[in-house]
């Protein structure tokens, strides 16, 4: 037997990098994002705006590609103050989906970094290793969902092949 | 390979981390020193037999620069930044 | 094909499955669960190999890990070399051979060595072969050395794999006290990785007839095994070895035969708290001489074969002790119906309760094995009173040896915990942990199973060390490393040279440094070495136990991760378009895979490179320049920042402005060359070159995080949510025009080194008059989901005016042509600015930037500058190599300069080249020498630029 | 000069002859290969560090310069720091005129060092060949050739055909490889040898010509003088004086000079090997891919010796990192695939001092009479030269020609010798 697992390269989603401390980035946002997660490594969502705590000041959120301009129509990323940056990174990441029983069994190849669910809980993401390479790392529905830079998704996408091969 | 505990993250793998180099002097004021202090400043860093202070970045992760306190025989970190050993 | 030496009944084989194999060409029958050895003494095969060195006849010793004398070469699809036969399991139509001998290990002809051995002491390769030289003797040492043959091929079939695992406790080995530990850490809840390497869990229990709680002990290995089975929180390993103990727990595990098709082999890095080392012991030779003759075993390996494989490795058995472990041994023989004809036992008194276990074997009290009949197998051993005198002989075909056991400490020494030498053991124990781990069971010294599972049943150890049988009238040698033939005599030669440190001893003897590294050796050596130094063995100490514990194939190391993937790759979204256009494509900076050249059918490189060339100076050529670094930064202290790390002053560029700059390091050499520009008040774009994209971020974060905390600024990569095609050459314009864009691109209203955002194609772009050319440039960013079309698009709409794209190799030639720098040909560590004709790049204004005092001070040094001038070949066809030093007259002396690039130029139709030249711009005009092998080249100095010098075409 | 006596004890000969002598008398009359002499208080020079740089120096400064009442003083057993952990790999193909010419020395000096000594060394003068994967890189060796050429080092490129002919197990980076085989460089002078037998071979010889070798001699301090130069050094067994004293500690350098108050640019790293099961002869030259970060040869026992890269970060502890263990392991399992069932048979560590350009140090320190000699990351091919033109300054003052580069004046005005990263076999 091989591994039981389906592997997805997704389709482009809507991201924003976001910058700044706590308050400054909030007050910006405004009611244009849902409440930003404080514990470090964690997520929020509503309606569909999924919002990432990846850094210290830092976070990321993502959205169906549809409402990227409208997103950003309500970020204003040129008019944000100077304490803050806001960036519209949409490109610069190709997400990948891994589902399925052996799901977890072929992350521990890919990544080194504990995703046992007593420790890597459903709501948590965090920016890891995967083949080598700096990748966002989070739980999706039956199994884990990462990306990598986007320049390297071909590189990923043939790993993923041969491990599971 | 080391279990480095990033401020941010928590403890990972030392292949998520990029090693800055130990925390050497303070940057003099370069129009202050003489030659023999400014060549010190750049080439002379602590290279101690036990604890050294050193920085590293979690470029493989949050991205965030620290610093932690590593034992250069044991290897064991005396001191990571959020205080824990 | 009968197996004469398998018991009717009993051992933990499968006599309803018969496997066939052969041995050194001849078939065998053994069955479903045998190892190789085994299989082998089943079948009554004495003579399994020959030595290392003297080629002496050698049959199997151990029954694992530790065996020293039986290393075998496999056949066909799992062809492999030294294996001791006692780790192979068997497999019906399996094909091994014995190694090292030659034609086979009945007739050896290297056994002549045998004869010669006195001439060829410990290290005599030292004191001869050294006229005429060395290598007139190597070759044919080299030949006799090395095992097994080297693989041929890779695996035909399957790969490797290594993966991550986590623990919160790893226990290494799952015989009574690995299983033990295993329990109550499961049903603590703890998450469990238990590994051992044996094929079946139980360890030495699968080895002897013992009971706990009235009943077998194999049935309380079946209850521990079932029950960790139902825990979902433990993961338990067969076939799988802990070879390495990594700093800060991380243990390395290899799994051999895991339960997935196409898996050869897996390797496992386990992180962990707490490591439990329940690793068991390895029992010791005995030393004495010939001990190393066909028959000579270890006591608790002949019991093995007994009970595990129902096997009788002989029929009349003689046991040789110094400690209690053997007598139950005799008793599992003799139940198994052999005849053992006597016990030696060294010690003084033995303990009556081992007497009581054997009522009907004689033992020999205060006596030892002091010599060996049958140079092919044993065929009577002398029987020697240890205070020596007249001994006797007893004829026996198999003589078993316990010299006590060794507690195995491999893991805990390799994670630098110490050891101790127990007197009471005669043997070196865990003494401190310096890392979260603990040694259970006979790792730790327990040596009986009551010490380790409540009702455990077996004799206490009582033992009385023996390093080396010294009665008088042994004839033969006596072996401490049976695999590298190292004899006392060595040892003794060792020491009486002066080698007299164990490492040196270890070195000069070799001792221990075989595949088994000495498992069942080392002691003795050490003893030896006590012995003859009149020292206590602590303080001889052992020699470093370093990884693995056993060898591991290269190939479950390294995992999924060789070939293709050794490296990371990165694509831009043209690079498909490249493949289909016939690019030659190559890996460029920062693990970009990018095209060199475009070649028509049948053209090669320096024509393809002049086409592409021409085009760009002559009409329009494009490239994709989607790998330059890319970065945003946001803040108010964004200008003080720029002003810091670039050499020259950013602060003063307006909105839609940018500037060429250097970063340099602090000790003054060239980190980078790049461009910044100005977004808005507080927004800014820097690119830098692909190669130094991820060391730039790198030293832009370091420095804000590390040196300047309170400075406002914040850094977002956008490399990748920005590619870019770039349209060059005096019809750029006229392309960009044809191709749409909204916005207005007169030189007027969008002059050279500015910043404009509008549409191209249609597309959202930020388009940039930058030139690395040297003529007229429009790099045309957009998002990477737009730029495989915007690329067909200006290449359909540059069709007509004849635009071809560009591969590195020509973007080299064009940037040679301008004598702009590339910091892989120009900079090398030790030029700066000023070499480069780029002082006007280094701030007289401002007081300080990073790397100014460092290249002031490297100047004041008043020392000759090696400077960057263009050189020309008196003969127009004559290209000079990149790399080729220049000397003074082009003698054979130091040299004084070095070719960086050479080129053959479109514009000016000839090779024209760049070079750092000691004092360079002073010497303009002069002939300087070119120094090649045999060959000089004088080349006229000029100034490093051979195309439009004032810099009009790409301000046009 | 004043005249030296010399207590030469006579070194037994070795050669296939005195072998068989001995073999008839049951090895029973070989000699002690080194005396233990009783630890006097004071030398004319005292040597810090019983490895390969301090025993050569010990032994050129009684041969070359007549100054015999030395002592090399040892922590732990002679021959038991780096010169134990080496992969012997001996070659001169450097990038720079202040680099090779020091190399190409040395090389030749270890060319005669088993008549020097003699000891059999075992010098196997079997070429290095690099597997060039890159275009840069190809460029950067083309650069070294011509250089190396004027002082005599041949550096030969040969075709991808003639490099897979001369290593047959060279058959990965073929042309759709990740990183393809463009071509070879082929370095004559490089050789392998035994390092045991240099480290023992010096301390014999040396200890013939009356150097005194101390082993278990711990230095725990260096003492300085009322005038600030060096009086001696503070060890387990007492103190011991002497006007002039050489640091030969690789690794440890800073630790002990960092007892006189004194600063060196040196950081001490962590640097692994490892070796394979022993085989039948497979490959017969040096193997070296700077490319893919690897090198190795095969040892007269059969084992292929293998090297990589540092580990990140200072180290005293002698350790393996398994994420850069596993870089050289699939590196080498790319262009190597047969080696996936090739076995791990040991691997160790071994830490040095790195100097702040990469390059090495030999010098008289700031400190008048005490003298260094560190920053070797891959100083066993140095050990004759480094131990000949240190010899050189301790007895003459003044550096040696061909050491004058590498002393510390370098750093006054950071005019660094930048050879670092040039090839991953250093």
């Amino acid at each position: 037997m091989s591994y039981d697992v389906t592997i997805e390269r997704c389709g482009q989603k809507a991201l924003f990098d976001l910058k700044g401390a706590l308050d400054a980035v909030s007050q910006w946002a405004g009611d244009a994002l849902p409440s930003l997660p404080i514990r470090p490594n964690s997520r929020t969502e509503e309606d569909g705006i999924e919002l990432f705590h990846i850094g210290r000041d830092h976070w990321i959120t993502r959205a169906p590609l549809a409402q990227e301009d409208a997103i950003e129509a309500r970020l204003k990323p040129t008019d944000c103050p100077a304490d803050i940056s806001i960036v519209r990174v949409s490109d610069t990441m190709t997400f990948f989906c891994i589902v399925g029983p052996d799901a977890g069994q072929v992350m521990s190849i890919a990544c080194p970094m504990d995703l046992h669910d007593s420790v890597f809980r459903t709501d948590a993401v965090s920016y890891t290793e995967v083949f080598g390479l700096k990748a966002l790392v989070m739980r999706c529905q039956d199994g884990i969902e990462f990306a990598v830079e986007q320049s390297f998704a071909d590189m990923v996408e043939d790993y993923l092949i041969r491990a599971t091969a | 390979m080391m279990n480095i505990t990033c401020p941010f993250c928590g403890k990972r793998n030392e292949s998520e981390f990029i090693h800055g180099g130990p925390v050497g002097a303070v940057r003099p004021d370069p129009n202050a020193v003489s030659d023999e202090e400014w060549v010190e400043y750049l080439t002379v860093t602590p290279n101690p037999l036990g604890p050294v202070q050193e920085k590293w970045w979690h470029a493989r992760g949050c991205g965030e620069w620290f610093s932690i306190w590593r034992d250069t025989r044991t290897h064991d970190i005396v001191e990571a930044p959020d205080g824990t050993t | 094909m009968v197996q004469r030496n398998r018991r009717a009944s009993g051992g933990r084989i499968d006599r309803n499955r018969p496997l066939h194999f052969t041995f050194n060409g001849k078939l065998y029958e053994g069955f479903e669960g045998d190892t190789l050895a085994s299989a082998l003494l089943a079948n009554g095969i004495r003579l399994t190999a020959r030595s290392f060195k003297y080629h002496r006849p050698r049959s199997i010793m151990g029954h694992g890990v530790e065996e020293p004398a039986t290393l075998v070469e496999l056949d066909g699809e799992d062809a492999s070399g030294n294996r001791p036969a006692t780790t192979v399991p068997l497999r019906d139509g399996l094909s091994a051979r014995s190694v090292n001998c030659w034609p086979s290990p009945e007739f050896d002809l290297g056994g002549i060595n045998q004869l010669l051995s006195r001439f060829i002491p410990a290290g005599f390769y030292y004191k001869t072969f050294k006229w005429p030289n060395w290598h007139l003797f190597e070759p044919s040492i080299r030949r006799a050395a090395g095992l097994a043959a080297a693989p041929e091929s890779p695996p035909a079939s399957g790969h490797f794999e290594a993966r991550n695992a986590h623990a919160d406790v790893l226990i290494a080995g799952a015989g009574p006290a690995g299983l033990q530990a295993a329990l109550e850490a499961g049903r603590a809840g703890k998450r469990v990785f238990l590994a051992d390497e044996g094929a079946e869990a139980g360890g030495s229990l699968l080895n002897r007839n013992l009971s706990i709680g009235g009943r077998s002990a194999l049935d309380w290995v079946e209850d521990a095994v079932a029950e960790l089975r139902g825990m979902e929180n433990v993961t338990h390993l067969q076939n799988a070895t802990v070879w390495a103990y990594r700093e800060h727990n991380l243990m390395i595990v290899n799994e051999r035969e895991p339960e997935l098709d196409g898996v050869l082999e897996r390797s496992w890095r386990v992180r962990v708290g707490e490591v439990v080392i329940a690793t068991g012991a390895t029992e010791r030779a005995m030393v004495f001489g010939d001990n190393d003759r066909p028959g000579v075993m270890l006591a608790s390996s002949v019991q093995a074969y007994v009970n595990r494989w129902g096997v009788t490795p002989g029929q009349r058995m003689v046991l040789f002790t110094n400690n209690n472990s053997v007598y139950a041994v005799a008793a599992d023989l003799a139940a198994a119906g052999m005849q053992v004809e006597a016990i030696l036992d060294c010690r003084k008194t033995v303990p009556p309760e081992a007497v009581k276990l054997v009522p009907d074997i004689p033992v020999h009290a205060a006596t030892v094995a002091g010599d060996v009949r049958g140079r092919k197998g044993v065929r009577a051993v002398k029987a020697v009173p240890v205070t020596g005198g007249a001994g006797r002989w007893i004829d026996c075909d198999v003589l078993g040896c316990s010299g006590g056991w060794n507690p195995t400490v491999h893991l805990w020494s390799q994670s630098r915990s110490t050891l101790r030498f127990d007197e009471d053991l005669a043997a070196f124990v865990p003494d401190e942990a310096v890392q979260n781990c603990r040694a259970v069971g006979a790792a730790a010294g327990d040596l009986t199973l009551d010490r380790i599972v409540g009702g455990g049943e077996d004799l206490a150890y009582a033992i009385e060390p023996l390093w080396r049988v010294n009665v008088p009238g042994q004839r033969g040698k006596a072996f401490l490393d049976v695999q590298n033939d190292v004899s006392v005599s060595d040892v003794h030669l060792a020491l009486r040279e002066g080698y007299d440190n164990v490492e040196h001893v270890k070195r000069y003897t070799t001792g221990g440094m075989g595949i088994d590294q000495g498992k069942t050796g080392n002691i003795n050596i050490i003893g030896t070495v006590a012995m003859q130094k009149g020292v206590p063995l602590q303080e001889v100490g052992t020699t470093t136990f370093r990884s693995p514990y056993t060898p591991v194939s290269f190939g479950a190391i390294g995992g999924l991760r060789e070939g293709w993937r050794l490296f990371p790759y990165r694509h831009t979204p043209v690079t498909q378009w490249n493949k289909d256009h016939g690019a030659v494509m190559y890996e460029a900076g920062a693990r970009w895979r990018r095209p060199g050249y475009f070649p028509k059918p049948g053209e090669g490189l320096q024509e393809a490179v002049n086409r592409e060339c021409r085009a760009v100076r002559e009409g329009v050529g494009v490239y994709d320049g989607s790998p330059l670094g890319t970065f945003e930064l946001k803040g108010r202290d964004v200008p003080k920042f720029l002003d810091f790390i670039y050499s020259n002053i950013m602060s003063t560029l307006k909105p839609g402005d940018g500037r060429y700059g250097l970063m340099l390091s602090e000790d003054g050499l060239i980190l980078d060359d790049g461009v910044a520009f100005r977004l808005d008040e507080h927004r800014w774009m820097i690119s830098t070159s692909t190669g130094h994209a991820d060391a730039v971020n790198q030293h832009m974060e370091k420095l804000l995080q590390t040196e300047f905390p309170d400075w406002q600024v914040l850094i977002t990569t956008v490399t990748s949510q920005w590619n870019n095609a770039t349209i060059c050459g005096p019809k750029a314009r006229e392309v960009l025009q044809a191709v749409d864009s909204d916005i207005d691109l007169s030189p007027e209203a969008f002059p050279f080194m500015s910043f404009r955002e509008g549409t191209v194609a249609g597309f959202p772009a930020r388009v940039v008059r930058v030139s690395f050319t040297g003529e007229l440039s429009y790099e045309v960013n957009v998002a990477p989901r737009h730029m495989a079309a915007l690329w067909d698009k200006v290449m359909e709409v540059g069709a007509p005016f004849g635009i071809l794209p560009v591969g590195s190799e020509s973007s080299h030639v064009l940037r040679v042509e301008k004598g702009f720098l590339s910091l892989g040909h120009e900079v090398d560590g030790t030029v700066d600015a000023y070499d480069l004709g780029m002082g006007w790049v280094m701030s007289k204004k401002k007081p300080d930037y990073l790397g100014k005092r460092s290249v002031q001070l490297r100047r004041s040094g008043g020392g000759t500058r090696r400077e960057l001038v263009g050189i020309l070949a008196d003969d127009p066809n004559q290209q000079i190599p990149e790399g080729a030093p220049l000397t003074p007259g082009g003698r054979k002396e130091a040299t004084d300069g070095l070719v960086t690039a050479c080129v053959w130029s479109v514009v000016n139709n000839r090779w024209v080249g760049l070079a750092l030249l000691e004092d360079g711009h002073a010497r303009q005009g002069e002939t300087a020498h070119v120094r090649l092998k045999d060959d000089v080249i004088p080349v006229t100095v000029t100034k490093p630029v051979f195309h439009d010098p004032e810099g009009k075409l790409l301000r046009s | 000069m004043c005249i030296v006596i010399n207590i030469i004890t006579i070194m037994q000969n070795y050669s296939v002859f005195s072998l068989a002598r001995n073999a008839l008398t049951g090895h029973r009359n070989w000699p002690q290969v080194w005396r233990s002499p009783p630890l006097k208080d004071r030398y004319d020079v005292v040597v810090i560090g019983a490895g390969g740089h301090g025993l050569a120096t010990a032994y050129y400064l009684a041969k070359e310069f007549g100054i015999t009442n030395v002592a090399v003083l040892e922590r732990g057993w002679l021959g038991g720091g780096n010169i134990a952990r080496n992969t012997v790999t001996i070659r001169s193909n450097y990038m720079r005129d202040e680099s090779i010419p020091f190399y190409v020395k040395s090389v030749a000096m270890y060319e005669g060092l088993t008549d020097e000594l003699n000891f059999n060394m075992m010098h196997s003068k079997r070429t290095m060949v690099d597997v060039v994967q890159t275009w840069p890189k190809l460029r950067e060796l083309r650069r070294r050739q011509l250089v190396m050429d004027i002082y005599g080092s041949t550096y030969e490129q040969i075709t991808t055909e003639e490099l897979r002919r001369r290593i047959p197990a060279l058959t990965g980076g073929g042309p759709d490889a990740r990183l393809p085989v463009i071509c070879g460089m082929v370095h004559t002078d490089a050789g392998v040898n035994r390092h045991d037998a240099v480290a023992w071979g010096y301390a014999r010889a040396a200890d013939a010509r009356g150097v005194e070798i101390h082993q278990q001699t711990a230095v725990q301090s260096l003492l300085r003088g009322a005038d600030g130069s060096i009086e001696g050094v503070e060890t387990n067994r007492g103190t011991v004086r002497a006007k002039k004293v050489v640091v030969a500690v690789s690794g440890h350098t800073t630790t002990l000079t960092e007892t006189a108050g004194l600063k060196l640019p040196l950081r001490t790293m962590n640097l692994t090997a490892f070796v394979s099961e022993p085989v039948k002869p497979l490959v017969d030259v040096i193997v070296n891919c700077p490319d893919s970060g690897f090198y190795f040869s095969q040892s007269d026992k059969g084992e292929m010796v293998i090297g990589g890269a540092p580990d990140m970060g200072q180290s005293f502890r002698r350790d393996i990192k398994q994420h850069v263990f596993e870089d050289t392991v699939t590196a080498m399992l790319s262009l190597f695939p047969s080696f996936k069932k090739l076995k791990l048979m040991r691997q160790w560590g071994g830490h040095l001092d790195i100097a702040h350009d990469a390059s090495p140090i030999m010098d008289q320190t700031e400190m008048p009479g005490l003298f260094v000699t560190a920053g070797w990351w891959g100083g066993y091919k140095a050990i004759p030269a480094g131990g000949l033109t240190l010899a050189h300054l301790v007895a003459k003052g003044e550096p040696h020609p061909l050491m004058a580069p590498f002393t510390l004046g370098r750093f006054r005005h950071l005019d660094f010798v930048m050879e670092a990263g040039t090839t991953t076999a250093r």
